[in-house]
């Protein structure tokens, strides 16, 4: 092999698909089938990993913290609500993108103001605006109801032909589909030189703009798609539960997905997937046993993975699948690990 | 010979400190240039000044004929204006292949490409291959940056100032940290650039700058004391007592 | 006349509300860099305890403001010394995970010892009610929060900058390594800084009960609040946040007086357009950090 | 089968995790009280915690419906949640019964949800008929600014000024807001005879004692409202400040009833606390449901259950209370009360009555 | 010979790494030994591991007679331990004044000895610690050890990045604060030629192991150990 032929082999290293994620979106189809009482909580799963992959294109990648992911989120929402409330898109796959370039558009707004400034500015500048927006929402309760919400929202069927079902099955497998190309489309952009270049402002901006990046339209860039996933994310939410109301902007849905990404770990995109069942589950699984006294356990877990060490749980949860690949494959870990956070 | 990096008056103040002061440069094209001063004569400032890192207070800044003084970073370096860092500043997560590989696009105009996967243009990839040879990374290039020894990260550091091929490179005290065996080594490489390449070396070790420059200018409290070929300035008396001192220097 | 008078007062007193809440985050987060999102849950600790003491054991309530400090203080260290000191060196994001898991299991425990209603300390007459200064109505408790704000900014500002012990403990944020192999007992440093934080924390707990009332979620409601104030005031000093917390409150208290209507966009207003213009809070240290 | 199940979804965290849990300590003791089987059948209780927040509120209904097959939906802290929870009651044909929230428009959106609680109309109505007949022609309002605050601040104008009276101020407060001092200098500067009040469960202690700080009693101005500001839960934390407050309420637990001197000394007994208005509401909850299985004779179709619970009347610890057949709504007595010391503790203690109030939210229109 | 410091079959490292197998070295009041090698031969690691913030795996290091082995490394220091580490570690939130002050113990070497020293950094007293030039932390990390009053002066490439005059000025000044009483120094140099007027001893380290250990004046007398070792001429120059 000739050392350039090589480079480029090296180079793609990280963009072919591993064994382990090929299985991964199997287990995830094949729970579509499994548990088909369980399609709400699977959807509410797959929405916040959604979410979380929108988030994690920010921090994983270009390294911008934020507490106020809930800003897109909420207006994806609250835009597929009125759409499909005045009956302006009538058809969901439609309304959901317009609501994610809605997003979008905010998205776009407001980077301006999160590109400056170190993280801790970031944070709050972020939240700030989330904030901002949700007290905005309460305002002017006449075209979103207030607190009360958006009511009386009524989905019409996917492409006119796939109802949603009040058990969520359709709901399910229309969040599946939207997550998977979504996922795609990010998988394909941080393994370009753009997604490197990312990577490579997270680590030092300086040495990036002194190659020739240009640092603030790549930030300005990604943070404007993070934002339209997350309000696809949103508007998701809307079209599978019918609902809207003002929580869609509240801090606590910033700082869960805070929690997920974090418990998942950043910059592999499975990150936020990972955290989104873990995070989910275990807020089921406490709030099943004590609906009162949940939040104790859920911190506790939080404290023990921090005391731990993420790489190694990581490295316990993920030894079964990778000796099992390991044995199938004849490789090295092919489950992704992920590195260390911003 | 025409003047591939020239300032006018520059001026920079931190606070009450003025750090450049009304300085004029010349350098000519593919000339072998080197800065040199007391420590805090504001050497670095200046470099800052023309990447674009600081902003002057006042004063001109041109490459090749043009002002480039408002321009961003990412812009000079497109332009042509490429620098090392007087403490590396690298990618600590990325490999030498990514990093060099990085600059090469960016300068190609594929750092934008969001579509097209990393490695897949052959021209890329030739050009990380060669420089990777080059510079001795071959064998580290999918090691994370952190991980690689100091001597291998200062490597990897001058090559990626070199992946742009500037026209004017700007190296501050490249063989800081670096064991005098192999110092050469990096000026060899940094020697073998093209004639046309103009280089401007800062650095402390005057074996090394007398065996590289063939122009020297100095710089004292922010404005330049004199400037000339290296056997002058060795000899000039204001030079020895404000920086050289005593030392012997093989001119 | 007397109105604005009036208002600023209120501002001045719900601004310095806000900076005793705050200003033991402005120590752990702005002086050690330690993103402690439980602070919230040092100050409900001190503010029980004063409550406990106060309205079911009858103590004086300016014999349990010390005890309410000394509680949190103590709580802060046994945790410092058996948890928190893991993670100095961790990111911010292990940070931030680790103390909002310490936080809700502090609502949980409390909502499980005190229950979920909200409870207030009962005050001695002499901090009750107003009284009137040429037309203006001075409230006597806020009046008491501006003395104690006003004493404590002063105190921190001169051990801060006035004494080894602010440099040795800025060394030691910087750089543990070298701090310690230059002679500074970095674990002690941190740990007194951090119990002391946490004081203060229990310290505005006790003191803000009254105008917040106490229950199990106060370090939820409240968090942004802090966060607030320690970013805008920036993190270098202990002035930064008093001065950003006198500004947000009398802004505050302005608009919720002149244009009710505007309620809560001015605070995060403020909050944006502050960290806009100065990136590092108003007195921010540039590049730090 | 032989087993009811009920899915109790309330609030147990979060800011209002307070009436989740006096609404399920309610339960528990009704349950107690009077046995866990009825007309056969086993009643089984399943509780999850919206913490108030309307999707968790649908997903919680949702997964109850579907994989627990509960045959009631019960509890619902706020109005949003009610709301998220109608739709699936509708599709699902079982009883919603609505324990807390209060805004009109709840029992209007199924035909399946009937509620046990009171309506913001029914005391603001009445404190502003009050108010107009005690002599208040001035009054400044300060309402929290979200749905149910401005049912209240509506309908208490509505009233106020039909009856001559005059609104000099008014003021919205953000939902959670830290500090009561600039609106309340406000009033004070308004110079009005009163201020009507009405701001979440929870937030009364915060205002009452801002109000008194701030002299407005001294100032002679008084305050009314709907009973929410003097919620019984919290009332004897309030200070001598609070004494002479007038409001309009459906339940207090100095009601001179002896039913209710037995329910508060239970609850009192179980739980350390007085039962406010809220664990009323969550008692008579879970005896509607009770006698709607009786009636039925324990069969547990939706649509049967909702026709016995329609015109139930009984006697509650807050008085005698029925469910209106039209609406579903609940039809209860209005008491004014004003804040006394009893026995070294404070109460509300009511002082007139009106008797057989309906939602005027719905007969109005 | 009583024996300033004392290190006995150190074996240290980082985490399961072992850099320096078995190091013994002792050194004398008043002298300077010139510590030498390659990149990565383990020279930072030795005065990390005099300081302590290495991991130990065993062996002891004595200061005075007396075993520091078991203290913390902020005990070493103020028992009379001065680092200049190779990074310089300049505190960036301090001002250079505080620098110095934050660790200073009484002593001869005050903040304004220093100052005399280096003028430049007097100049430039108030300036925080992350806007100072390469050359003035270099002299601040050296002026913050001195003010330390130590016993023992380690300093890992003190020269780096410093201007020639001063590099002469302050070899010169080692070599008299050493001399004048109660002080031995360590300090590792890249170039040789440097420092073999000024060093007693010259110690070459190859993979955390003395390979050469004798009176600088045997190293000038026969360049051709520094080629070996070191792969430089000696005194070609
Ligand atoms: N951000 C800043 N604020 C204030 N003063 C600064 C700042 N940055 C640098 N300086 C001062 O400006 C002067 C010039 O610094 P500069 O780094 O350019 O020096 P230099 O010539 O590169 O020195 P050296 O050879 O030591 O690297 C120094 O005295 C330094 O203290
Ligand atoms: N923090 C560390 N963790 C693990 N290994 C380390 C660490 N620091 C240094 N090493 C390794 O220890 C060995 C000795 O390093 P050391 O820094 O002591 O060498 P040195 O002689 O000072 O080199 P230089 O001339 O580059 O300063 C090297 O192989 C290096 O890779
Ligand atoms: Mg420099
Ligand atoms: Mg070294």
């Amino acid at each position: 092999m000739t050392a350039s032929s090589d480079v480029g082999f090296h180079a793609q290293r990280q963009a072919r698909w591993h064994y382990g994620e090929f299985a991964f979106w199997l287990v995830v189809l094949a729970c579509g089938f499994l548990f088909p009482t369980r399609y709400l909580i699977m959807t509410d799963i797959l929405r916040l990993a959604l979410f979380a992959m929108s988030l994690d294109l920010i921090l994983g990648y270009a390294g911008i913290v934020s507490l106020g992911h809930a800003a897109f989120f909420g207006v994806g929402a609250y835009a597929a609500g009125l759409l499909a409330l005045h009956g302006i898109i009538n058809e969901p796959v439609l309304a959901l993108i317009v609501a994610g370039l809605a997003a979008m558009v905010l998205g776009f707004a407001t980077s301006f103001l999160v590109i400056r400034g170190v993280d801790l500015t970031r944070l709050m500048v972020t939240l700030g605006i989330a904030l901002l927006l949700e007290a905005l929402a309460e305002r002017f309760s006449n075209i979103t109801g207030g607190t009360d919400g958006l009511q009386g929202i009524e989905m019409q069927p996917i492409f006119g032909e796939i109802p949603f079902d009040m058990f969520g099955k359709a709901g399910f497998f229309y969040s599946l589909a939207v997550l998977f190309v979504l996922f795609l489309f990010a998988r394909r952009i941080v393994h370009s030189p753009f997604g490197l270049s990312l990577r490579a402002i997270k680590n030092n901006p300086l040495r990036a703009a002194a190659i020739g990046i240009p640092v603030n339209r790549r930030l300005i860039a990604i943070y404007t798609l993070a934002a339209f996933y997350a309000g696809i994310a949103g508007a998701l939410f809307t079209q599978t539960t019918a609902i809207a109301s003002l929580d869609v902007f509240a801090f606590e849905r910033s700082a869960d997905l805070m929690l997920v990404l974090v418990i998942g770990g950043t910059g592999y995109l499975y990150g936020g997937l990972v955290g989104a069942v873990v995070f989910r589950m275990l807020q089921e699984l406490f709030s099943t046993i004590t609906p009162q006294y949940w939040q104790f356990w859920i911190g506790l877990v939080l404290v023990v993975i921090v005391l731990v060490g993420r790489q190694r749980l990581h490295r316990w949860v993920l030894y079964v699948p990778n000796l099992v690949i390991k044995q199938v494959a004849g490789r090295k870990s092919v489950v992704a690990v992920p590195e260390s956070d911003a | 010979m025409t003047i591939a990096l020239e300032t006018q008056n520059l001026e920079k103040t931190f606070g009450g400190l003025r750090v450049t002061r009304d300085l004029s440069l010349k350098i000519e094209q593919g000339a072998r240039h080197a800065l040199i001063g007391p420590n805090g004569a504001g050497k670095t400032t200046v470099i800052n000044q023309l990447t674009g890192v600081l902003k002057p207070n006042s004063g001109r800044i041109l490459l090749e004929g043009q002002d480039i003084a408002d321009l961003p970073v990412h812009k000079r370096v497109l332009r042509g204006l490429s620098r090392t860092f007087q403490i590396n500043q690298l990618y600590p997560d990325l490999t030498p292949l990514e990093t060099i590989g990085l600059a090469v696009s960016e300068r190609l105009g594929h750092g934008g490409d969001w579509w097209r996967r990393m490695g897949t243009r052959s021209d890329v990839n030739g050009e990380i291959a060669e420089l990777l040879t080059r510079f001795h990374l071959l064998d580290v290039m999918n090691e994370q940056t952190v991980t690689l020894p100091y001597g291998k990260q200062r490597l990897l550091e001058i090559a990626v100032a070199i992946a742009a091929k500037p026209r004017v490179l700007l190296l501050d005290e490249p063989a800081a940290g670096v064991p005098e065996s192999e110092r050469h080594d990096i000026l060899a490489v940094v020697g073998s650039l093209p004639r046309d390449v103009t280089v401007l070396l800062i650095e402390h070790d005057m074996d090394l700058v007398f065996s590289f420059a063939d122009r020297i200018s100095v710089l004292v409290s922010g404005a330049l004391l004199t400037e000339g070929p290296p056997e002058q300035v060795a000899r000039d008396p204001q030079v020895k007592a404000v920086y050289l001192g005593e030392e012997a220097v093989n001119v | 006349m007397t109105a604005i008078l009036t208002n600023l007062f209120d501002g001045v007193a719900y601004g310095m509300l806000l900076f005793v809440l705050a200003c033991g985050l402005a120590v752990t987060l702005g002086l050690m860099n330690f993103v402690n999102l439980a602070h919230g849950a040092f100050a409900m600790a001190g503010g029980y305890v004063c409550m406990v003491l106060v309205n079911r054991m009858g103590w004086p309530f300016f014999a349990a403001l010390p005890l309410a400090f000394v509680s949190s203080a103590a709580i802060g260290i046994a945790l410092e010394r058996t948890l928190y000191r893991h993670l100095y060196t961790r990111s911010h994001l292990d940070q931030v995970l680790f103390t909002i898991g310490l936080t809700f299991m502090s609502v949980a425990a409390v909502d499980y010892i005190q229950g979920s209603s909200r409870v207030f300390i009962n005050l001695p007459a002499v901090l009750q009610g107003q009284f009137d200064v040429f037309g203006v109505g001075i409230g006597r408790y806020r009046l008491m929060i501006i003395v104690i704000c006003g004493l404590l900014t002063i105190g921190l500002q001169m051990v801060l900058t006035k004494t080894r012990f602010g440099s040795r403990l800025r060394a030691a944020v910087d750089d543990p390594r070298a701090a310690s192999g230059l002679g500074i007992n970095v674990p002690q440093v941190f740990a007194f800084t951090f119990a002391f934080g946490c004081g203060l924390a229990g310290l505005g707990g006790a003191l803000s009960a009254e105008i917040l009332g106490l229950d199990p979620y106060f370090p939820l409601k409240f968090m942004i609040y802090f966060l607030i104030v320690v970013t805008v005031g920036g993190s270098s000093s202990i002035t930064g946040p008093f001065l950003a917390s006198l500004l947000l409150g009398i802004g505050d208290v302005a608009g919720k007086y002149y244009v009710p209507k505007m309620g809560p966009f001015v605070i995060y207003t403020m909050m944006i357009v502050i960290l806009i213009w100065r990136p590092n809070g108003l007195f921010g240290r540039t590049a730090a950090r | 089968e032989d087993s009811v199940k009920v899915g109790l979804i309330l609030p147990m965290t979060g800011g209002q995790a307070s009436t989740g849990k006096q609404i399920e300590n309610a339960i528990k003791l009704y349950m107690q009280q009077k046995g866990d089987t009825v007309a056969g059948k086993k009643i089984e209780i399943i509780l999850k915690d919206d913490a108030a927040i309307p999707d968790k509120t649908k997903t919680a209904a949702q997964e109850l419906i579907v994989n627990d097959k509960v045959n009631f939906i019960a509890g619902f802290g706020v109005t949003p949640a009610a709301l998220a929870a109608a739709p699936l009651a509708t599709q699902a044909k079982i009883p919603e019964v609505v324990m807390a929230a209060g805004t009109s428009i709840i029992t209007e959106r199924s035909p399946y949800i009937v509620r046990t609680s009171f309506t913001l109309a029914q005391s603001s109505t009445i404190i502003a008929d009050w108010a107009v007949k005690n002599g208040i022609k001035k009054v400044a309002t300060l309402t929290s600014d979200y749905a149910p605050g401005n049912d209240a601040l509506n309908f208490f104008k509505q009233n106020f000024t039909a009856g001559g009276g005059e609104v000099v101020e008014e003021v919205k407060t953000p939902l959670a807001n830290p500090d009561f001092a600039p609106f309340l200098q406000r009033m004070k500067d308004a110079k009005p005879d009163a201020i009507f009040v009405f701001v979440p469960a929870g937030q009364g202690g915060n205002f009452m004692k801002q109000y008194a700080e701030r002299g407005l009693d001294k100032a002679g101005i008084k305050v009314i409202g709907p009973g929410d500001v003097t919620d019984d839960d919290l009332l004897n934390n309030m200070g001598d400040a609070v004494l002479g407050t007038v409001t309009a309420h459906l339940y207090s637990a100095a009601h001179p009833s002896a039913m209710n001197k037995d329910f508060v000394a239970a609850y009192k007994k179980a739980f350390g606390n007085r039962p406010g208005f809220m664990a009323v509401s969550g008692y008579d909850g879970i005896n509607l449901i009770y006698e709607a299985l009786k009636k039925t004779g324990g069969d547990t179709n939706g649509d049967k259950l909702i026709e016995a619970m329609k015109g139930q009347k009984w006697e509650s610890p807050r008085g005698p209370i029925s469910i209106d057949p039209e609406t579903r709504d609940i039809v209860q007595n209005i008491y004014i009360r004003k804040v006394e010391k009893v026995d070294g503790e404070l109460y509300n203690v009511e002082f007139a009555t009106f008797e057989a109030v309906k939602d005027l939210g719905k007969t109005k229109k | 010979m009583s024996d300033l410091l004392a290190i006995d079959a150190l074996r240290a490292g980082y985490g399961e790494a072992v850099v320096l197998p078995k190091m013994s070295l002792s050194l004398a009041e008043g002298q300077v030994l010139a510590l030498l090698g390659r990149n990565g031969t383990g020279k930072t690691t030795l005065i990390n591991s005099i300081v302590g913030v290495t991991r130990r795996f065993s062996g002891t290091v004595a200061l005075a007679g007396i075993d520091v082995t078991s203290l913390r490394p902020d005990q070493r220091a103020r028992a009379g331990i001065g680092w200049v580490p190779q990074e310089r570690n300049i505190f960036r939130s301090l001002t250079v004044e505080e620098n110095m002050t934050a660790v200073a113990q009484p002593g001869p070497w005050t903040v304004e000895k220093v100052y005399e020293m280096f003028p430049r950094l007097k100049e430039r007293r108030s300036n925080f610690g992350n806007q100072l030039s390469g050359g003035e932390q270099q002299m601040l990390a050296i002026g913050r050890a001195l003010t330390l009053n130590p016993k023992v002066l380690l300093l890992d490439e003190p020269t780096e990045g410093l201007a020639p005059i001063i590099v002469e000025e302050l070899l010169k000044a080692i070599g008299t604060i050493t001399r004048a009483g109660g002080i031995c120094s360590i300090i590792v140099e890249q170039n040789a030629q440097k420092i073999l007027g000024l060093a007693d001893r010259v110690v070459i380290l190859e993979r955390g192991t003395i390979v050469h250990d004798a009176p600088s004046a045997a190293l000038k007398a026969d360049p051709s150990v520094l080629e070996r070792h070191l792969g430089v001429a000696g005194a070609a120059h």
